[in-house]
C-alpha cells in the first residue's frame, strides 16, 4: 500500500476526481492548503498600502493504493492535473504500514 | 410653484433615502450569489454605481428624462447640472423639485445596477463602467422619458406606477443581451457554482424588501392614503412571491429554499412596481402568486436555451416585470386610483392593449440599443478578462483585494504604501512599544 | 371619517416599513446564534412568516383581531379579506385605515417569529409552518384583540404600549411549550454549540434596534410629542439593558461579551415595549437596566430547568416581557401620558394589579392553547427531524442549501434543471466561448 | 414654546432613528477591516457606545452642551437628567424638544465611536470605557456647545452644519493622539494586516449612507426644502467622493478597489457635513471629488509618520473634515441658506477666516484634551493589552468569544452556566428525546 | 514510532477525543477535510437548479505514537468513532522517523 | 527524500517561511489545523454559558527535502518557531518513497 499524495490547482480538482474515478479509485480525502513555490503569488492593496502575499491556494488530495496501481494513479493524476504552467503542483509517494476501515475493522487493502 | 407640505416632504425624504439604501440591497443580494472569489468585483458593480448613476443624472439624465419634451421622444439639456432644479416645490407639487430630482436619481442608480448580475464573474471593470454610462444615457434616461417625463407613452395612457417597463423590463432586455453577447461563464451549465454567502443573499432581499416601500409608496409622491395603498400592495405581493416560488419548489423537488422565498420576495416586489398605486390587497395576491411561480419556472431557461444569466436578472426582473405590467392591465382600477384606469377585469380592454404596447416597445428599444452599446464596447475595448484572470477570481484580478480572510494566518508583507508625502519626518520615535 | 395628516401619515408609512424590517433582522439575530449547518433553516424560520403572517392577517387575522368585537373575547370575520379597510383615515384617526392594518400586520408577522428560536436546529419544516398558522389564529388574535382591539383588558384598564404581553409575553410563553414538547437537541447541556457568526448576530440586533423605533414610537400613531417621548425611553431603555448584561458579566465571570451586549439591548427594547408611551427618561434608565440584569440571569435557567430553548427566547422576551408589564404599572405616569394611568409610584395600585391579571391571563392563554396545537401538530405529523437529518444540518436536510461555500474548491456538477420549458431551441451557438 | 409641526416632526423621529443605526454602521464598517481575531472588540468598540453615550448624556452632557451658556464655552448642569426637557416643541422650533435632544443624543454616541478606529486591535477594554466617558464630558460636550449650544463659535458665526468640526475633526485628533499614546500594533508596517471581511464593511459602508442622510438633511430640523438640499448634496458629494478614491487609485496602481470606493463614500460624507446646507449641487460635486483623492493620499501618512492609525481615522475623518470645513468657507452661499453666509468664491473672506479658527480652535482642544486623558488613564490603568492577549487576539482575551465558528467541527464542551437560581427542580424528564 | 491518521465523521471528534484521552494520548492534530468514497453525497439545489456534491465533511486526525501504543489507539479510536453506516472513515497507519520539540529540542518519543 | 512536518504557532509563520527561504527551501506547503496536547485551551462564554474548548489554532507546514537537507531545515525550524511556551510544537519527520512534478513530469529530487 502506498500513500499518493497530490498539490494541485483547486480549479482542476473535479477533472482530477473523474479521471481518477475513471480508472476505478473509490476513495480519497481532500483539503485546502496553501503552497508556497516557483508560481509567484499576488498583491494586495488595502487603501493604498500594498501587501505581496506569497502563498497561493491550492488542494491537497491523498489517496491510498495497493503497491500495483501506484504507476496508473499518478500517470492519471498528472494528466488531468496538468496546465502546463508554473504551479500544477506535485505528486508526492509515501510507504504505509496498514490501513482499517472502521466501520468493519477490515484491514490492509480490504479497507480503502 | 406649489406648496409645500412637511408630511409629504419628510415621507419623500424618507423615502429617497430607502431607494438609495436599495442599490447596496442589491449589491449583497447579488454579492452572496456569486463565488468568493467574485465577492468584491459584483458587489462593487452595484456599489460604484452610486458614483457613476449620480454623475450622470446630475449632469444631463434628470434634464434627458425630465427636460421639456422633444417629439414624445427625449427631454432637452436645458437643466445640464441641475440647472434651475430649485429648493422650492414645482408647479402642482408639495415636495422640494431637488427632492423629486433625488428620488428619481435613485431609481436611475438601481436600474443600471440590476443589469449587472446578468454579466457578474467575467466583465471588465472599465468595459462596464463606459457600458453603465452609455446605457443610462441612451437608454434609460429616454425610457424614463417616454413613461414618466411626458414622453409617448405616458401620452397614451400605459400605467407604471413605480417602474414595471422603464426599471426592469428595461434593465432585464439589456441583461438578456449582456448575458449573450459576453458569453458563458467557463464551466457553465456542468460545474456548480454554488452561492458563497446565502445569509448575505437574504440580508440584501431583505434591503430590497424594506427600500421598495420608497420605491413604491414612495412614487405616490406624497404622505396620503394612495402611498398607503401602494405600500400595502407591495407588501402583500411580496409576501405572496416567497410563498408561491416556495410552495412550487415544493411541488417540483419536495424542498422549500430559502434562496427561493428570497427570489420569489423579490419576483413579487418587480411584479407589484407597475401595478402599486392602481390595484387592491386581493388583486396583489395574484399578482405575487402567479410572479412568484412564473419566475421560478423561468429561472431554468437559461440552461436550456443556453444563456449565461448569471443571477438571473431575466427570469426574475424580466419575466416579473413583464407579469406584472400585464397584470396591471387586468387589475387595475380607478376604485383605487382616479387618475389610474380600469383594467381587463373591470372591462378596460384599452389600457390592457396600452401595457402590451409600453412592453412591447420597452423591449425593442432595449434589446437594440443595448446591443448596439454592447458590441461597440466589445470591439473597442473587449468586454471579458482573461481565462486566467477569470479562474483567479475578480476580485484579485480586477482589485487587488479578497473578500474574505478568515483564516488564522495571513502571511503577507508590506512592501509599498501611497502617501501625499514620501518624504516625511518620522515621529515613530515618540510612539509607544508593541507592549507597555 | 377622520381627516387625513401627511406628517402623521409619513411617521406610521415608515414606521411600517420599520417594523417589517425587524423580522429580517430577527432572522439575522438568530441565524448568527445557531450552529452553520442550520444557518438557513433558522433565518427562514423568521424570513418565511413574511409570508405567512400577511396572508393569514390579510385574510382572518386583522378582522379578528380588529373587528368588532365579541364578548370582549375576540372580533368577527367582518372583514376577511380586508373588506372594506379603506384608504381614508377611520374616525378619530389621522391616517389611512389600511395604513393602520399595515402597522398591525408587522406585528403579527414578527410575534410568531420570535418563537422559533425556542425550536431552532430541529423542527420539521412543515410542522413549523402548520404550527404558526395555528398560532396565529388562535392565540395571536385573540390575545391582541383582548388588549388591543377593545377585549376585555382594554376595557380592564391595563397598559401595553406596544406589544409587551400581546407580543412579549405571549411569544415567549409559546417558546417554552415548544422547547417542552418538542424536545433538547442532541447534545444539548453537554456540546458546545457555539454562535456561529456573531457579526451576524449583532447585526440583526442593530436591525431590531433601529426597527423598535417604528414598533414603541409607532405605536402613537401620529408623529407628536408621544411618539418623541416613546422614541427617547425606547433608545435609553436599550442603551441600560446593554450596560445592564455587560455589567452583571462583568461582577460574574470577569468579561463582558459582545453577545451580552446584543442580547441586554434586546432586553431593554422588550422591557420598554409596554411602558414606552407611558414612562418618562429616568424611569427608563430604571427599567433597561434591571432587565438587563435578570435577563442575564434568566438565561442560564435552561440548564437548570433541562429545557432546551435554543435561542433563549424564555429568557429575553419572557423575563423581558414580565419586567417591562409589570414595572410599567410602578412606573406609568399621566403626567406623560394622560390617556395611560398611574402606576405604583404615583400611588396606581390599581394599575399595578391590572398589569398582574393582564400578565397572568396571557401566559395561562398561550400556555394552554400552545400547547394543545403542538401537541395536535406532533400526533399527526411528527415535530422533528431525523437524528440524522439533525445531526447533517437541517440546511441541507431540509432545503437542499448550504449557507456558506466560502471555501476554494466547490466540486459540483449540475445534474438538472427546472423550467417552464424542457425543449426549447438552443441559441447557445450564438453565445461567445468563454474567453475573447 | 414652538408650534409642533407633524411633517416635521416625522422627518425628525425618522432622522435620529437613521443617526442612531449608523454607530452599528460603523461597527460593521470598522469589524471587517481588523483581522477575524478581533472583529468582536472592535464591533463591541461601537455597539456599546451607543449604552455609554446614551447614559452621558442623558445625565450631563445634552445639559453641557446645550443648556444655558456659560462664557461661551460650556452649559450648564440645570438639565441634568434630562430635568426640564419636554414633548412640546421648544420656542421657534416645530419638533418636540426631547427629540431634539434625542438627534443629539445620537451624534453623541457616533462620535466618540469613530475615535476607536485609530486603536483597534490593541485597547484594554475598562480603560476604553473611561476613555469615552472622560471625552464625552470634558472634549465632546464644550465643542459642541461651542458650535451649536450658543458658544463662542457660533457667536463668531464658523458654519458647521452637521459636525465638520464637532464630530470628525474633533474624533480626528483624539484618534491620532490616542494611536501615538497607545502605540503600533506588533507588526504595523511590516505584516500584512488584511481587513478580514470587506463584504462586511461594505455593508457598513452602506449603513452609514443611509443613516448619513438623517445626520446631514436631518440637521435642518424640519422637512423643508434646506433638507432637501442638505440630502442632495450629501448623496452627491458621497458619490464623487468614492469616484475620487478610486480614480485616483485607477492612476497610482492601476486597480480600482472596493474598499476604495466605501473609503471614498466615507471620506465624502464627512467633508459635506459641515457645508451640507450652506451649498448647491455643483459645489458637492468638488467637495466629495477633492476629499475623495485627498483623503486617499492621506491614508498612506500613518506608514510615513510612523504612528498606527489602524483604520485610518486621521486619513479619513481628520483630513476630510478639514477640507470639508475649509471648503465651506469656499462654497458657502446665502442663495442656499439665509441663515449661512457667503464664502470666498462669494467674496467671502470673512467666512473663510472664520473657518479656518473654528478648524484650528478644534484640533488645539481635541489635542491638548484627548492627550491629557489618555496619558492618565495610562498612568493609572494602563492602555493596552498583554502581547500575547494581543496575539491571541482581543475576542478571545477579553471577550471569551468567537466571532465565527464556520467549521465543521466545534469540540467544546459545557463547563458551567449562569442562572438565576443554581437549585432549580428539573423537569427535563418531561422533555422528549433528541428524536422522536 | 508510528503515525496514525483517521479519518471520521465530524460530529464524532469529541467521543474520540474524550477516549483517545481515556487511554493516556496527550496530544494530536485535526483537521477539516473533504472525503470522497462509498459513502454518497448530497444533491444542493439553487433556483432550481440541482448539483450533485460528491464530497464529505470528514474530520482528519493525526497521532504520533510509541510503537507499542499503536494496536490500543487503533482499537479505541475504531471503538469510539463507529456508528456501523457508510461513511464511519478508516484509519491509516504510517512510518515516521524522528519526531523534535520545539520548545525543548526533544527527540524521538519525547517529543510527543 | 524526507518528509517534513512541523506544526507551529500560526503566528511563526511568516518567520519560519523566511528563515526557511534564507537557507534555500523553495518550496513548502502549509494548512490551518487544530491542536490537542499540553497547551492548554481556552473558555468561551455565550450568554452564561461557559465552554471548554480544547483545541488550539495551529499552522501545519509540509516540506519535502533531500536527506542532506533534513538537519538543517530541522534546526532552522526550530530556531524560527520557538518562543519557549508550551505548545510551541513540533517536527516530525517521515520517509519518502518519491516525488513528481506534475508541469514536467520530473521525479525525485528534481521534482522538489
Ligand atoms: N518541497 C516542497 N515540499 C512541499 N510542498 C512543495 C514543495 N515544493 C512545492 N510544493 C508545493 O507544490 C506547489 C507547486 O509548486 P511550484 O514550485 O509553485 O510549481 P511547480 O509544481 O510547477 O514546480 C507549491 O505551491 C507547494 O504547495
Ligand atoms: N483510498 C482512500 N484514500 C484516502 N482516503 C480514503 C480512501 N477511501 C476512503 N477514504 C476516506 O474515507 C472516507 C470514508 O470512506 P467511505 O468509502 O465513504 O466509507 P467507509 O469508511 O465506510 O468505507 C472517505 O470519505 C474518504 O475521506
Ligand atoms: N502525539 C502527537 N501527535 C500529533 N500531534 C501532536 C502530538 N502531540 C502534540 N501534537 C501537536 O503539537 C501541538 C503542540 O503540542 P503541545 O503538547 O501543546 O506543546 P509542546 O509542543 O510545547 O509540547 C499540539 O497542539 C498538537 O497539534
Amino acid at each position: 500500500m502506498k500513500k499518493i499524495e497530490a498539490i494541485i490547482k483547486p480549479f482542476k480538482l473535479d477533472d482530477v476526481k473523474n479521471a481518477l474515478s475513471g480508472i476505478g479509485i473509490q476513495g480519497l480525502t481532500v483539503s485546502e492548503v496553501q503552497g508556497f513555490g516557483r508560481q509567484k503569488g499576488h498583491t494586495e492593496v488595502y487603501r493604498g498600502a500594498e501587501y505581496k502575499v506569497d502563498f497561493v491556494p491550492k488542494t491537497k488530495l491523498e489517496i491510498l493504493v495497493d503497491d500495483g496501481m501506484v504507476s496508473q494513479v499518478v500517470d492519471t493524476l498528472t494528466e488531468a492535473a496538468k496546465t502546463g504552467k508554473i504551479g500544477d503542483g506535485k505528486i508526492f509517494i509515501y510507504p504505509v504500514d496498514d490501513a482499517i476501515r472502521i466501520r468493519t475493522g477490515e484491514r490492509g487493502v480490504d479497507a480503502l | 410653484m406649489g406648496t409645500l407640505d412637511t408630511g409629504d416632504t419628510a415621507w419623500m425624504l424618507i423615502s429617497t433615502a430607502l431607494v438609495m439604501f436599495m442599490t447596496p440591497g442589491l449589491a449583497l443580494f447579488y454579492g452572496g450569489l456569486v463565488r468568493s472569489k467574485n465577492v468584491l468585483s459584483t458587489i462593487m458593480h452595484s456599489f460604484i454605481m452610486l458614483g457613476i448613476g449620480t454623475i450622470v443624472w446630475v449632469l444631463v439624465g434628470y434634464s434627458l428624462a425630465f427636460g421639456p419634451d422633444k417629439f414624445g421622444l427625449i427631454g432637452d439639456l436645458s437643466m445640464f447640472g441641475l440647472k434651475g432644479v430649485g429648493m422650492a416645490p414645482a408647479e402642482g407639487s408639495t415636495i422640494p423639485e431637488i427632492l423629486f430630482m433625488a428620488f428619481q436619481m435613485m431609481f436611475a442608480i438601481i436600474t443600471p445596477a440590476l443589469i449587472t448580475g446578468a454579466f457578474a464573474e467575467r466583465m471588465k471593470f472599465s468595459s462596464y463602467a463606459v457600458f453603465m454610462v452609455a446605457w443610462l444615457v441612451l437608454v434609460y434616461s429616454p425610457v424614463a422619458h417616454w413613461v414618466w417625463g411626458g414622453g409617448w407613452i405616458m401620452q397614451l395612457g400605459a400605467l407604471d406606477f413605480a417602474g414595471g417597463t422603464v426599471v426592469h423590463i428595461n434593465a432585464a432586455v439589456a441583461a438578456l443581451v449582456a448575458a449573450i453577447v459576453i458569453g458563458k461563464r467557463k464551466g457553465f451549465g456542468k460545474e456548480a457554482m454554488h452561492p458563497h454567502n446565502l445569509p448575505m443573499t437574504i440580508l440584501g432581499a431583505a434591503i430590497l424588501w424594506f427600500g421598495w416601500f420608497g420605491f413604491n409608496a414612495g412614487s405616490a409622491l406624497a404622505a396620503n392614503g394612495l402611498a398607503a395603498i401602494a405600500f400595502v400592495v407591495t407588501h402583500i405581493a411580496t409576501a405572496m412571491g416567497a410563498l408561491g416560488w416556495i410552495l412550487a419548489e415544493k411541488l417540483k423537488t419536495g424542498k422549500p429554499t430559502t434562496l427561493g422565498a428570497a427570489s420569489g420576495a423579490v419576483a413579487g416586489l418587480v411584479a407589484i412596481t407597475p401595478a402599486a398605486g392602481f390595484v387592491g390587497p386581493i388583486a396583489s395576491i395574484a399578482i405575487g402568486f402567479i410572479a412568484g411561480i412564473l419566475c421560478y419556472l423561468a429561472v431554468g431557461l437559461k440552461f436550456k436555451l443556453g444563456y449565461d444569466d448569471s443571477l438571473d436578472v431575466v427570469g426574475v426582473h424580466g419575466v416579473g416585470g413583464i407579469v406584472g405590467a400585464i397584470l396591471t392591465g387586468v387589475f387595475a382600477t380607478v376604485a383605487i386610483n382616479e387618475a389610474g384606469a380600469n383594467g381587463l377585469l373591470y372591462g378596460g380592454m384599452d389600457l390592457f392593449v396600452k401595457q402590451l404596447i409600453a412592453i412591447g416597445a420597452t423591449i425593442g428599444y432595449s434589446f437594440i440599443m443595448s446591443f448596439i452599446i454592447l458590441k461597440a464596447i466589445k470591439a473597442v475595448m473587449g468586454l471579458r478578462v482573461s481565462e486566467e484572470e477569470e479562474i483567479n477570481g475578480l476580485d484579485l484580478s480586477l482589485h487587488s483585494e479578497n473578500g474574505y480572510a478568515l483564516g488564522g494566518f495571513s502571511s503577507g508583507t508590506l512592501e509599498h504604501t501611497v502617501a501625499a508625502t514620501q518624504t516625511a519626518p518620522s515621529f515613530a520615535v515618540k510612539t509607544a512599544p508593541a507592549s507597555e
